[in-house]
């Protein structure tokens, strides 16, 4: 962690629990997520599909499915979301937090135009015609758009992906918000424009020391990427870490066995290690760890309770025997 | 009415709102009309054709006459029983027509070679100009009135709309990796069309006959109505409403409207049922998403 | 009875008089907007009730249907075979011109004329010229002598148009676009095509003895039943003619529902001697069937009385006495349905399948249609029903091949004047009407005699002996003679409703109250 | 197998395809030796679908040669679409559609099982069960429907189905990248052992180079429907000798990655694919 | 300037396929009255009496002594110069029978797809942001209406607003604008109906298709406005398949007023074509249909090219 710590952090989700109302009562999706993202901060969010990343960050946003029951805390900026009012949320949602999703082609609506899409958040955050407008062709210039003006008229079938996700960034961006929620923001693009969209993400969040959450199903891209990374499995954090340390030494042994899954590029060319059974929703999941019928580790003791968060090493981990040395 | 489409895209991103009860009452009500007619003569108290001019027009409720009588003093109720026949047959035989050469036509379109889908669908864009009902009239125009003729020329008027949907379906469907991957396997277009294509289809063309029936019984009985369907001595229930309209004008509009709220119950009841396989067709497109 | 049973129904033979002017009248035509009104083409009751305003020929009748002079003064009769008519003098065309010999000739001819195809053409066959004999005097020469000649000028095809400017029009006259020329007390003004016929005064109309009260008149074409209801109810038209019996209740609420003896008949005619109506017992079989009753007090709601003969008693314009005597001797008609039973029992053809056809616009001839099948087939007897658009209503009356595989049929007709023979000569052998073929040597006897019977008394004796013979046969079933009727609204008067309004300017009757 | 013939099992010289004036494909040649395993990585739109749809015959090419076992089938035609069939396979992306949802699993794998006359009823029984022995489903899996199975379970299905028809050549579309790393791994290990088991060739197309370094002995790298680099697999990864190759390679995260270099390079390769 | 190209020729493309659509229906016209069992003059004439010179024009018109393709286009060449031939019935030419019923029949046309839009957008839009119950409701109210047929409408409104409660006239379209008005409604609304509840339906399943896009999400989650959110991105968004509907409604009211003018006493070409196919008035026959046809033609060539204007998504491939 190379930034200076802000005392007072931007997101902090806290015990958040989350369910919703099914066929034979409430269906669990989340439990006891926990979160920190301090102003300057980029928080990298990791798991496998279902796993509740999505639904743990829009829920700072206060976009909870319908009929969602939570529990827990949540506060954006010192705004407690999960108490707050329309009003309250609609402030906040124009001015102090921003999201960009996984595919830029279904966020921005394609029967308008680029500039149409642009203006409007910036409209909402209460600033006037002529000078949102000035303001979007700026925006695009600096997201790296040619011919910014001409562009403002153009329809996003015109556009490729990564354009796309830029205008969708410089659109989150506009209103200068305080954290920026970045949903699988490149899962949707090609590897090489990949490294641009992080580029222009990580360079923009520098430069107005915003708070970011990245979240990602890529172990590596959000080592490479965060300051510190959060592992969930089923609807609970089960590691969080540094980034590099997370890569060096994984603690949980969910984060391990992703590692050891993942073919690696470089280095020698290693056996895939495969974890058997397959990613579990947290209805699903056994007593006690979530992971245990997966995990070779497992024993007894697993499936009495759900493992706290621990200090291990360099992680905090949720798991009654971390700390198994990973690929080196 | 020619809204089969607008109604199909309908059905395709609807959520099944309405619960389970009224589907379960739509499909009780269609097994009643349907026993009703098949076993008319056990349930009639009289025939349909028995007149007695000195009792027309009784009130429903009459002593003998449940649903009253009509205008030549016939019972309401044996002529509903003995109209239903006509009334679930003739639209039957046309969804049953145009579903037969519907399927034809949108599976050869969808999967035939190019130059058939160009004149297939070209020649169906042509035949939706004609909406069914004016098709049905040039028809009755051409051989005169009754069934026969409104029969042809509906089954005729409704083939392009199951055509289209049967050949989008059929496209969409056939850019399933599954398709595709029979023809990896080896398997010949047309054995896949017949053997998996065509019945995943089943549902969405289950659902797309029972609107069109509910099409075609409005159809026929707004024929009968304006006096151009169904001739004595038969009768469906759009010749029972055409004979009662001037009674409405006495006050007594009971022996127009038993029949023509049959109709509408049984329009509406066939249209719940199609919207039901409708939407588990979505359900199974969205698990598939 | 049900609930749909019979209206209680006075004839009205007798009206105040109008006593104040009226600037405007809304007329519904019930059975729609005419397809011409070429009076040569007037063979249809929605023609006819408008030119016999704005028409006239060298007669009419008054309103005991007694022939009046109209465009003629005077008829002078030097032998049987000749007629010569002089001409009223002083009247004008509306457009000013004067009425000439020329123009009643032209008149004539129009409708003799094979080219113009009117089917009125039958009624002048024992014409064999019409010739101006001086400025003006018309002198019409027959064939031999017929005593309904004179008639024939107060029909409604052969009024007077004005040769020119029908020429100019050609085929178009009568239309829409073509207008019309005549002399009558009403003029066409306007006709727009689906919406409304506009007649308005003819301020020059030659017979100052009647003043018409209504400036003028717009005629409407609402054919549906509650269509037709609603408007009359609401003041929205003033009157109609023909009201349908659905439409009693109602109207008779809301003004002046009245009711008058027609010169109509509803009867069954077999149109097939060669099938199973062949057999005299069949058709006895038939007649029996019909519930007579049922059919005037229910179908026709009580305005519509059992009849006896095919020509309804109030259509005996002469020699009365001769005619209700024959009519009284009748049998009360009355159905029988053990009696259909037993000839069903014995007579095999009694019980092969029979076609009746009926008109299926007429919800009245439906109704009696449908009740005699069923009572028919009760007593044993296999009757089909066969309704008949429109057009093959139409096509039944010219074609044979349309005639097809039909053995009956009803419907409803009318005399246009008080005169039986009118009706019963179309029986005669090879008659136009005569569908069946049937053929009896007396009654053709009876009619050709008839025919040429120019004394009242005796002619009738000779009808009424043909009528004997042709109700013996059973080849004809009269039904019932419905009434006539028209409505108005209460703040009108001035019409008795009977026949006559198809062809006489009933206009000049109406006014307000 | 039944491949008795020696030399390259896959041949394609000049490979060419255009939709009306654009080029999805255009001079792509490569061979494929008998139990090799050939990688075709590039960007998305780069032509490596094209390229596997026209091996299998679901696409006729506009130019080019494909060679089956020295046997032309460049063109797709009806007679020979058993006999290709017999020889070369296809797994597609997505698992779950590639099965009739109305059948079950079982029913899927013994269908061309029956077109290709294995055997009567009872031993195309036993064949379907081998097959699913072979790739680890267990019976309640086989009569189960594919929406009841898991994604990779339906990837495992999808490959007993392919491996029963006993090809040559295994072309795989993408073929592991709609599941989750566990699962992954799971499908990798299995098509590994498989063809170390059997002997079947893999044409691998992926667009993730780690995968195609695990799965892969050779490897293709295409850009804009061309072949821009090509050799065994560790070499071209560890020293990639194309720009394009270099910049594919660069743009993987792994520690210490730097996203905007990669940008900058990625800028200077493509100036014209901005705005 | 590719872009242009490609947009006109798409354009003339289309209005080529409408031309095609509308000669094929022609020939499809045409070949009814061959159709008919029997002689296609005496069909034509109606079982009147001609003259030989009127017969003569109903040969020319319709090239009865040629073989087909002649005679169709000897009869398409009058059609083409609005000569659609003479009434059997009537005896004066189609045209100007035409043309006095049309303007009211346009007039219930127009009230009935005000009503129907106005209504049909108003619950869709209603029910899209209602509460589960308020849209239950709305789905049940649209359901049933979309399964009524107008002739229970009819029988409906007639007894109950006419015979029973006697607010509207009945009969006839009235004369000058608020009489009009006031005489269309009952009918107007007895067409409106079904469309009305298609529509509504229609418009529902499309909003709360746009509901669930990610785009309107986004939208909110830059505090967007409800109401901003429902203009811009929910009801603009739904105008392709909503305008494709109220299309096909348009063209399938032209049909409609067959009952509803029949029913009400209104003169219109509705009640016209009843009355015409039960009289066998072939030459009006004819000239209803290709109306109709032509109507449902340019009406969905109209939507089609609309469509584009509306939402750049549904351009052709041509104009990316
Ligand atoms: N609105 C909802 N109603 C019910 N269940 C939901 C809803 N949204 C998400 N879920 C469930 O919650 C779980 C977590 O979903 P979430 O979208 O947060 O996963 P994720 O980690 O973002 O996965 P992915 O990588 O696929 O995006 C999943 O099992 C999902 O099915
Ligand atoms: N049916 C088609 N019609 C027109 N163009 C096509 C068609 N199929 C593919 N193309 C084009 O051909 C090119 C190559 O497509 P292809 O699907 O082979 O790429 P790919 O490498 O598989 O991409 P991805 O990684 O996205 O799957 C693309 O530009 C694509 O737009
Ligand atoms: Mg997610
Ligand atoms: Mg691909
Ligand atoms: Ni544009």
């Amino acid at each position: 962690m190379t930034t200076t710590v802000d005392p007072r952090p931007v997101l902090e989700v806290e015990g958040l629990s989350l369910s919703v109302p099914g066929h034979d009562g409430p269906v669990p999706l989340l439990a006891d997520v926990g979160l920190v993202v301090r102003p300057g901060e980029t928080v990298g969010l990791v798991g496998e599909s279902g796993s509740g990343k999505s639904l743990t960050i829009r829920t700072a946003l206060g976009l909870t499915p319908r009929r969602a029951r939570t529990a827990g805390r949540v506060t954006v900026d010192g705004l407690d979301v999960l108490s707050a009012g329309r009003g309250e949320l609609r402030e906040l949602r124009r001015h102090t937090a921003a999201m960009v999703f996984q595919d830029p082609r279904a966020s921005v609506n394609g029967s308008r135009t680029i500039g149409a899409h642009l203006v409007e958040g910036l409209r909402a955050g209460g600033v006037d015609r002529r000078q949102a407008r000035a303001r979007a062709v700026e925006l695009l210039e600096r997201v790296g758009i040619r011919e910014p003006a001409r562009a403002m008229r153009r329809h996003p079938g015109e556009f490729s992906g990564g354009m796309l996700q830029r205008v969708v960034i410089a659109g989150a961006l506009s209103t200068n918000p305080r954290l920026l929620l970045a949903d699988e923001p490149t899962t949707a693009l090609d590897v090489t424009t990949q490294a641009e969209v992080v580029s222009l993400l990580t360079s923009m969040q520098a430069e107005a020391g915003m708070g970011m959450v990245f979240v990602t199903h890529d172990l590596t891209l959000a080592a490479a990427v965060c300051d510190r990374v959060v592992v969930m499995y089923a609807g609970r954090v089960v590691e969080v870490a540094a980034g590099d340390e997370l890569f060096r030494s994984p603690a949980h042994p969910y984060t391990a066995a992703l590692l050891d899954a993942h073919p690696g590029l470089h280095g020698p060319r290693a056996a895939l290690r495969a974890v058997p059974g397959r990613p579990l929703a947290l209805a699903e999941t056994p007593s006690g760890c979530s992971f245990r019928d997966r995990c070779t580790e497992a024993d007894d003791a697993c499936a009495e309770e759900v493992p706290a968060l621990r200090r291990h090493g360099g992680s905090d981990a949720a798991c009654l025997r971390p700390g198994r040395e990973a690929w080196a | 009415m020619t809204l089969t489409v607008p109604a199909l895209r309908a059905r395709r991103v609807r959520r099944n709102r309405r619960g389970p009860v009224a589907v379960v009452g739509a499909a009780v009500f269609l097994a009643v009309v349907v026993v009703a007619a098949v076993a008319a003569p056990l349930l009639a108290p009289y025939s349909p054709d028995a007149t007695s001019l000195l009792d027309s027009l009784l009130p429903p409720g009459s002593p003998g006459h449940l649903l009253g009588t009509d205008s030549t003093g016939r019972d309401v109720l044996s002529r509903l029983l003995y109209g239903a026949r006509l009334s679930l047959l003739a639209p039957l035989g046309v969804v049953l027509a145009s579903t037969v050469l519907g399927v034809a036509v949108g599976l050869v379109a969808a999967r035939g070679p190019r130059w058939a889908d160009l004149l297939l669908s070209r020649t169906m864009d042509i035949a939706f100009a004609f909406p069914s009902l004016l098709l049905a009239m040039l028809a009755v125009a051409v051989f005169g009135a009754g069934l026969a003729a409104p029969m042809v020329a509906l089954s005729i008027a409704y083939t392009p709309f199951v055509g289209r949907v049967v050949r989008s379906l059929a496209v969409q469907e056939g850019s399933r990796a599954y398709v595709e991957s029979y023809a990896v396997m080896g398997f010949s277009t047309t054995w896949v069309t017949l053997r998996h294509l065509l019945p995943n289809l089943a549902p969405a063309l289950a659902a797309q006959a029972a609107l069109a029936f509910g099409y075609a019984l409005i159809d026929l009985a707004t024929l009968s109505f304006l006096g151009l369907g169904v001739r004595p001595p038969e009768s469906d229930w759009g010749s029972m409403i055409a004979q009662a309209q001037p009674a409405i004008l006495q006050g007594l509009p009971a022996s127009a409207i038993v029949p023509g709220v049959t109709v509408l119950l049984t329009v509406i009841a066939v249209n719940l049922l199609g919207e039901h396989l409708g939407s588990s067709v979505g359900r199974t497109d969205r698990e598939r998403a | 009875g049900g609930a749909g049973s019979a209206f209680d129904a006075k004839i009205t033979t007798d009206v105040p008089a109008p006593t104040t002017d009226v600037a405007e009248v809304t007329w519904n035509l019930a059975t729609g907007e005419p397809p011409t009104l070429d009076p040569a083409q007037s063979a249809l009751e929605n023609i006819s009730t408008v030119v016999g305003n704005v028409c006239e020929g060298l007669f009419t009748y008054d309103a005991d249907y007694g022939l009046q002079p109209a465009l003629a003064e005077s008829v002078d009769h030097p032998d049987d075979l000749t007629y010569v008519f002089t001409l009223r003098q002083g009247v004008t065309f509306w457009d000013g011109a004067p009425v000439t010999a020329e123009d009643v000739v032209y008149s004539i001819d129009r409708v003799l004329d094979p080219a113009n195809a009117s089917p009125w053409a039958a009624w002048a066959i024992n014409l064999q010229s019409v010739a101006v004999t001086s400025p003006d005097t018309v002198t019409v020469t027959l064939n031999r002598p017929d005593p309904l000649v004179e008639g024939v000028f107060a029909l409604p095809a052969f009024v007077v148009v004005e040769k020119a400017y029908a020429e100019q029009a050609g085929a178009a006259f009568g239309t829409a676009g073509g207008g019309l020329m005549c002399t009558g007390p009403y003029e066409l003004d306007s006709w727009t095509q689906g919406q409304d016929i506009v007649l308005t005064r003819n301020p020059d109309w030659w017979n100052t003895d009647v003043t018409p009260r209504v400036d003028k008149a717009t005629f409407t074409f609402v054919t549906d039943p509650s269509a037709q209801i609603a408007s009359l109810r609401s003041g929205e038209t003033d009157g109609q003619w023909i009201i349908p019996t659905s439409a009693y209740d109602q109207l008779s609420e809301s003004g002046d529902l009245l009711f008058g003896e027609s010169l109509q008949t509803s009867f069954i005619s077999v149109t097939d001697l060669t099938g199973p109506l062949g057999d005299p017992e069949a058709r006895e079989a038939l007649r029996e069937a019909v519930d007579y009753q049922g059919i005037s007090q229910s179908v026709y709601r009580g305005t519509a009385q059992p009849l006896k003969a095919l020509v309804p008693p109030s259509a005996y314009g002469y020699s009365t006495d001769t005619y209700e005597a024959a009519y009284d001797a009748l049998p009360e008609p009355a159905q029988d349905l053990d009696r259909v039973a037993e000839i069903t029992a014995d007579d095999e053809a009694a019980t092969q399948p029979v076609t009746l056809a009926y008109l299926a616009a007429s919800d009245e001839d439906t109704r009696s249609a449908t009740a005699i099948a069923d009572a028919a087939n009760q007593g044993g007897m296999d009757v089909q029903l066969k309704p008949l658009s429109p057009p093959e209503f139409g096509a039944f009356f010219t074609s044979p091949d349309s005639r097809q595989g039909v053995d009956a049929l009803l419907s409803t007709g009318y005399l246009d004047t008080p005169e039986p023979l009118t009706y019963y000569q179309f029986f005669a052998t090879g008659s136009f009407y005569n569908f069946g073929g049937w053929s009896n040597a007396d009654y053709d006897a009876l009619i050709a005699q008839a025919q040429t019977t120019t004394d009242d008394d005796e002619r009738a004796d000779l009808v009424t002996r043909a009528q004997a013979i042709i109700l013996d046969a059973g080849v004809v079933m009269p039904v019932v003679q419905p009434d006539t009727s028209v409505y108005h609204g209460s703040d009108l008067t001035g019409l008795v409703p009977r026949q006559s309004y198809f062809y006489t300017p009933w206009l000049t009757q109406l006014g307000g109250v | 197998m039944s491949g008795t013939e020696t030399g390259p099992v896959l041949q394609v010289t000049g490979l060419r395809k255009t939709y009306g004036s654009a080029v999805a494909i255009d001079g792509v040649d490569f061979t494929l030796e008998r139990g090799g395993s050939l990688g075709i990585v590039g960007e998305s739109g780069s032509g490596k679908t094209t390229t596997a749809r026209i091996l299998v015959g679901l696409e006729r090419a506009t130019a080019g040669q494909v060679l089956l076992d020295g046997e032309d089938v460049t063109t797709p035609s009806r007679r020979d679409r058993r006999r290709r069939a017999r020889s070369i396979q296809m797994i597609f992306q997505d698992p779950y559609l590639s099965f009739d949802p109305r059948l079950t699993v079982e029913e899927s794998i013994a269908e061309p099982l029956r077109l290709h006359g294995h055997g009567d009823r009872a031993r195309i029984r036993a064949t379907v069960a081998t097959l699913c022995d072979q790739v680890g489903l267990s019976t309640r899996n086989a009569a189960a429907l594919p929406r009841d199975l898991s994604g990779g379970q339906r990837q495992r299905a999808a490959i007993a189905r392919a491996l029963g028809i006993e090809p040559r050549v295994l072309v795989l579309d993408e073929a592991v990248a709609a599941l989750d790393v566990s699962i992954q791994a799971q499908v990798l290990t299995l098509l590994d052992r498989i063809r170390r088991d059997t002997g079947v060739s893999y044409v691998f197309v992926s667009h993730d180079l780690a995968v195609v370094r695990y799965a892969t002995d050779t490897v293709l790298v295409m850009r804009h429907g061309a072949v821009v680099e090509e050799g065994g697999t560790e070499q071209v990864l560890s020293a990639p000798r194309h720009p394009y190759t270099q910049l594919l390679l660069a743009s993987v995260p792994a520690p210490g990655w730097d996203p905007a270099a990669v940008a900058a390079a990625n800028r200077a390769l493509a100036p014209a694919d901005r705005g | 300037m590719t872009v242009r190209a490609g947009t006109t020729r798409w354009v003339l493309g289309r209005l080529a396929g409408a031309s095609g659509t509308v000669v094929v229906a022609s020939v499809v016209v045409y070949a009814a009255l061959q159709l008919v069992p029997g002689d296609p003059l005496a069909t034509l004439t109606g079982g009147k009496r001609l003259t030989e010179s009127q017969l003569d024009v109903l040969r020319q018109t319709y090239g009865l002594d040629k073989g087909f393709v002649a005679g169709y286009l000897d009869w398409a060449g009058h059609v083409a110069r609005f000569d659609l031939g003479t009434s059997s019935v009537y005896q004066d030419s189609v045209n100007s029978l035409l043309a006095s019923r049309l303007p009211v029949s346009l007039a219930l046309i127009g009230y009935a797809a005000v009503v129907t839009v106005v209504l049909g957008l108003g619950v869709a839009v209603v029910s899209a942001v209602a509460g589960r119950r308020t849209a239950t409701l709305a789905t049940v109210l649209t359901s049933g209406a979309a399964a009524t047929p107008p002739f229970v409408a009819v029988i409906v409104l007639l007894a109950v607003f006419s015979v029973g409660l006697g607010w509207f006239p009945v009969t006839g379209a009235g004369s000058g604008f608020l009489d009009r008005v006031w005489h269309l409604t009952l009918p107007a609304v007895a067409m409106a109906i079904a469309a009305f509840g298609v529509l509504a339906r229609v418009g529902q399943a499309a909003f709360a298709d746009q509901l669930r896009r990610e785009h309107v999400e986004v939208a909110r989650s830059r505090g967007v406005g409800r109401a901003a959110v429902l203009r811009r991105h929910v009801v603009r968004n739904s105008l392709g398949p909503v305008v494709t509907v109220v299309g096909l409604l348009l063209a399938s009211l032209f049909v409609g007023t067959a009952v509803v003018e029949t029913a009400f006493g209104i003169n219109g070409i509705g009640a016209f074509l009843v009355s015409s196919v039960s009289r066998q008035d072939f030459p009006v026959v004819q000239a209803v249909s290709l109306l109709a046809v032509v109507v449902f033609v340019v009406i969905s060539t109209a939507v089609d090219l609309l469509l584009p204007v509306l939402d750049p998504q549904l351009r052709p491939a041509v104009t990316r």
